[in-house]
């Protein structure tokens, strides 16, 4: 065990990916001999040579058409894109390339080893284009699969995971918890399962749903919550595709309530998938309506950026809510 | 740490100097006149008569099923079809300059190479009747091939997104160092999109061993060139991107094998991209759904047909005495008995069962998938007149 | 009034609009003179000159950005793209600066004058990349418009409306319905309203809620739920967003049942946030679960087309799962 | 029907001829050396002393913001920013050349060429403090300028996009008949993208009148020119596209005015696009999230020291006794002083009240949006302290 951040988680997962198997190889904007501009890659340049990790020119669309080409080739492509902000150039080669390789060859041809790493979400004051949560641009999807970690443990063993899974995985890493986020995380290899929701803790009352950074937002409101009696039940979704009907559903079916939350706009965001996913299963448990606590339909603001939030004492509020329905 | 100097090449003026016409003249290789005769001071490729007539009869053969299959198209037999006459040197002979180990990644017009890598005339009609046989199961719509044993990566529609992907695709081949190189193929259109700018560039930065091969036939859809790009042709691209850059006359068998060959052989030993821009003229229309009627003339198709490829190369071959005109016409008839045989045999075949559906998402298809065919199964079982194609075989 | 094609409607919408105002331009691939691939925009160029109806190079990303930059200069952009599985290359051009253009500069710049159209939808034939319905990818973006029309009379309607909006739409067109819907259209100049929905049938016991050529599916599941006794309330979204929450909760208040339908896959589609939406402000009218019948969670199949779609006997189906729950 | 021939330029040859470095030498322009002394067969561009003299206060200023804004931001005034340090000459003598009703579409770098159109020190400010008084509403990250009355659009930070944006800019300038152009900036990096492909190839196509300058500094953050790269840098590119182009050496404002006056002149008279790469070097960090020493030597910086722009033309005005070497040095203190007076005013300005949040995503706010308003009022009066900044206005 040691103490890392969620950086050094994240490398750390590069380094044994790398160590392992020869053919995995990073690249994106920065990452050589710099690290990356967050650090994720660093050293890496320096252990495994120039030609396994290595800066790309500056076009993501290029970094994922490459990807992409690497990956149906056999090699083990790990692709950053800077910002979750700058994936959009990359969407044809993602939406139309990756999630739909295989399925168009008949399964002759495949890119299941490309994982493509990138930053997402706000609280950084990073205002329009540095703080976006673009999971549901992507969750709309077939054929990807979309994982988000909570903490650095999570981390490294969830991306361990998604390189080594014959899916392409689009691993969203929570930038605000980069180096906020510090835990205990063994230096050996783990996994942890892909497509497998985790309750963190117990409760009776409501369920709370999220992922990432919000992790820690729906921890808080708990706390809170707990103080007015309100037992709730948290539940870290970590793969948003595909995703744990099973672990969210039976956990409805226990409290009768459920509260989504997430940091990108409201309006056809990924909660809108889990609640009309769970209103279907559980129509009977349903004590009240599922709410969602997500953020404003606007771009992500700058000045106002505390006030767009779903902080936890917007989550608390629709806890009291919901249970008060 | 590493010194750098992003001005070390360059030279000054004093005076302000536009420049216009900056590039050298960037030729286009020609062995065969297009009546057959080579030029007198062209040294013909090493060829064997035995693989210069495997390329004239690959390339009759792609003519003979483009002619078919437009006409089983206007029969409502298959939904769609793309021919690529006048276009088949361009195809058939820059194939067969490469090694099968070679990986080709074609834009959906090059059944030429794809034919000359081995694709049975079955497969071809496998693969435009959606069934069961086909190794892409049905999947996508006539002409996109893809074989894993030929290495010929499965077409996919959208344009120039093969152009970066070849890029990476060869730094693969590089890396587990396999003599191989990766051949892309791509029109003067797609060229236009910005994929092509990231592929290029990232080829000639990360040392790809790749030929990216541009069919400049004057057209994209019913756009011509003119409307497409203000500079010399695509060639011209290349040079600023720093890659090595050859003009081919597509409709010139020798040419196009020479040209390629030459590409390959630095691709490799030098690991770096070469592009190769072959000059050419799509005389079909674009596709079955297309009629070129709207937007070009009699008289401009009639200048090309007369630079025939296949005829120039036939020329020749009769020339040499490597081909005998009769045997020829019969080779021609049975081609054409072939494919209709293959056709008539082939579109009997059904198309994969209902399972196949939700196959290849995933490596293996997660719950949420397992459960939406099992609902649909149930659904199919209570209207299976309904869906005739797949309710026979639940 | 005269009969018109689905086509015919829009070449004419386009006409209106290019002569009332001569900074409304017409751009696309294929679209100058050859009209493009299916015609929409025949003889706009021989009619108002290459300048106004013209030609682009074969780039989505190139189009999409050049009509922004259009907007923002004061002109009237109408930008094509040819195929709607096409318009991914321009994903970031759409969804980072369409979209958020007014909004970075507080309202000092925008491009509210631009109208993107694209055909959309299966059911010819065309397999995985002519096929797909990506509106739910765009309606993850404040700041933009989406309208789909489901005949000629709402397509020329719509179109001048979507035009002449101070905001950026995208107009997405029922290519399955381009020759097959034909109907009365007036030859005069009409607007129909953005963002409000419209009930083209009452009924009691179920709102069944569509758009674009889904809604003759609806209406012909309608006809076979009429037979066996459920009257059916038929809802046409026109608007993606902002939708009409008001029409379609009214009708759900009435009827306390509600079924929506589209071709795109089920993960993430569009209908899920109006089932999140729906579930939480009609609660405690809805007699049973919200239904949805969708596209199946592939890419569009080709040999399956016909499996895959959501079809009247599926939609008729569900509504008698629905109403009998 | 008009007959096409998109061979009609193109000659022959009967031997593979690999084109290689096919380009023309692309020269650089230079008419000040680094000491300020003009090479002796240049032509000074026709400025007046007020003229030169706002080029060089301009510069003087940038240089002062830059210094100043970097230590507010190390003392956490600010949460970033970005300076241009070295790079004043592209921005501020490329602004100088333009007339009013161009429009600028910038990167981010190019705060020079808005403090020429006029920006005011406060307005910085205003931008940088995300205070209600920047017309852009304090939504964006520091340096995302945008001045409407300046004719300066918005800065957004996806690189690249503003390339194609221009030339559309551009061709709607066209078309209403205006005697004005768009000057498009943008970095070596941001050159790498899609978009870039697509704007270049498009105005060229389209004949849009519109100059697309490139700041070729050397560095995309930590990436060097070589990696990003790997042809005659930028310049090279617009031969390939057709478009008229011309190299200047950025730290020279004499060369970048000239240059760029000449670009405007044809851009306007020929309806056309004309490239300009200026060879410069990022002398500041990439930004004050950036620390350079990780990638590059002192001694690289330091070579680049000596050719600084701003003593460039301060020698050359010294020179010509335009310039009094005391004065400057008061010029610039009062500077300092006029900035740090109001980065003290302006920091106290509050931001826009939370009305502002749900404007101008749309024209006017629809029912959702003023819904999703209503209840954030709602819950900020229930929790006034955690919402410090709009709280005490509602
Ligand atoms: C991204 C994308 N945009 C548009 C299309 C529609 N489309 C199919 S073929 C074609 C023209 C291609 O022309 P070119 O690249 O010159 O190839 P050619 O048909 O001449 O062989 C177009 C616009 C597409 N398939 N993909
Ligand atoms: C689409 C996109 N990708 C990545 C980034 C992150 N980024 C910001 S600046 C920069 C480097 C730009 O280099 P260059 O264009 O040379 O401009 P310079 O900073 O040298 O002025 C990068 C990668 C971005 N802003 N947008
Ligand atoms: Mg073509
Ligand atoms: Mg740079």
């Amino acid at each position: 065990m040691a103490k890392m951040n969620l950086l050094q988680a994240i490398n750390n997962a590069l380094i044994l990916a790398m160590t392992e198997n020869d053919k995995v190889m990073v690249f994106g904007e920065d990452v050589g001999h710099f690290g990356g501009v967050f650090r994720a890659t660093s050293n890496l340049q320096e252990k495994f040579g120039k030609a396994r990790c290595f800066n790309t020119p500056l076009t993501e669309q290029g970094i994922m058409g490459f990807a992409n080409g690497l990956a149906s080739q056999g090699s083990v492509p790990v692709a950053e894109i800077q910002f979750g902000d700058y994936i959009f150039p990359a969407f044809d080669q993602i939406v139309n390339e990756t999630a739909k390789w295989r399925y168009r060859s008949g399964g002759q041809f495949s890119v299941g080893t490309l994982t493509i790493r990138t930053p997402y979400g706000g609280g950084i004051a990073g205002g329009l284009y540095h703080s976006q949560s673009p999971e549901a641009y992507f969750a709309h999807t077939p054929g990807l699969k979309i994982v988000v970690p909570r903490n650095p443990y999570q981390a490294k063993g969830l991306l361990l995971a998604s390189i080594r899974d014959d899916n392409p995985v689009l691993f969203m890493e929570p930038k605000r918890l980069y180096r906020a986020s510090v835990g205990e995380v063994p230096e050996e290899d783990y996994e942890l399962p892909l497509g497998k929701a985790e309750i963190v803790t117990q409760g009776s009352d409501i369920s709370l749903l999220a992922w990432g950074a919000q992790m820690e937002v729906m921890e808080k409101a708990a706390e809170m919550a707990d103080k007015v009696g309100i037992s709730c039940e948290i539940i870290d979704l970590r793969s948003i595709l595909p995703w744990d009907v099973e672990t969210v559903c039976q956990s409805v079916v226990k409290t009768g309530r459920l509260l989504i939350s997430h940091e990108a706009p409201q309006t056809g965001g990924f909660a809108s998938e889990i609640a009309a996913t769970v209103q279907e299963r559980c129509f009977l448990n349903l004590e009240s309506p599922i709410a969602r606590v997500c953020g404003l339909d606007t771009p992500y603001p700058l000045a106002h950026e505390k006030e767009y939030m779903p902080d936890h004492l917007k989550v608390f509020e629709a806890i009291k809510r919901t249970v008060n329905y | 740490m590493k010194d750098r100097n992003h001005l070390s090449d360059v030279s000054l003026t004093h005076k302000v100097s536009v420049i216009d016409k900056g590039l050298v003249d960037i030729p286009m290789l020609q062995i065969l006149q297009p009546d057959g005769t080579p030029h007198s001071d062209a040294s013909l490729p090493e060829l064997a008569q035995e693989a210069v007539l495997k390329i004239y009869r690959t390339m009759r053969f792609i003519r003979v099923l483009d002619e078919r299959m437009v006409a089983a198209q206007r029969q409502g037999r298959i939904s769609f079809y793309l021919a690529s006459t006048g276009e088949e040197a361009a195809s058939v002979a820059s194939a067969a300059a490469l090694e099968p180990q070679d990986m080709i990644m074609s834009q959906y017009r090059e059944q030429g190479a794809l034919a000359y890598r081995g694709y049975s005339t079955e497969a071809f009609m496998n693969q435009m009747f959606s069934n069961e046989k086909d190794p892409n199961k049905g999947r996508q719509m006539p002409i996109h091939y893809g074989d894993k044993a030929l290495n010929f990566m499965t077409i996919s529609s959208p344009l120039g997104t093969q152009i970066p992907q070849a890029s990476g695709y060869a730094y693969g081949q590089k890396m587990a160092g396999q003599p191989a190189v990766t051949i892309c193929y791509f029109g003067e259109g797609a060229a236009s999109e910005g994929d092509f700018h990231a592929g290029l560039n990232m080829a000639a930065v990360l040392h790809c061993p790749v030929i990216f091969f541009c069919r400049n036939n004057g057209y994209a859809i019913s756009t011509p060139a003119e409307e497409q790009f203000a500079g010399d042709g695509i060639a011209s691209r290349g040079l600023g991107y720093g890659i090595k850059t050859i003009r081919v006359d597509g409709n010139d068998a020798f040419a196009v094998y020479a040209a390629t060959k030459q590409a390959r052989e630095i691709a490799l030993a030098e690991n770096c991209p070469v592009l190769i821009e072959a000059m050419s003229y799509r005389l079909a229309a674009h596709s079955t759904s297309d009629d070129p009627t709207g937007y070009r003339s009699k008289e401009e198709e009639a200048r090309w047909q007369a630079k025939d490829p296949i005829v120039r190369l036939g020329n020749w071959l009769k020339a040499k005495g490597w081909l005998d005109e009769e045997q020829d016409g019969k080779d021609v008839d049975q081609m054409r008995q072939d494919v209709l045989n293959e056709l008539k045999r082939v579109e009997k075949v059904p198309v994969c069962g209902i399972d196949d559906l939700v196959e290849d998402v995933y490596d293996t298809p997660p719950w949420h998938l397992k459960e939406q065919l099992e609902e649909l199964k149930q659904h199919i079982r209570q209207y299976p007149d309904a869906y005739p194609k797949t309710s026979g075989r639940l």
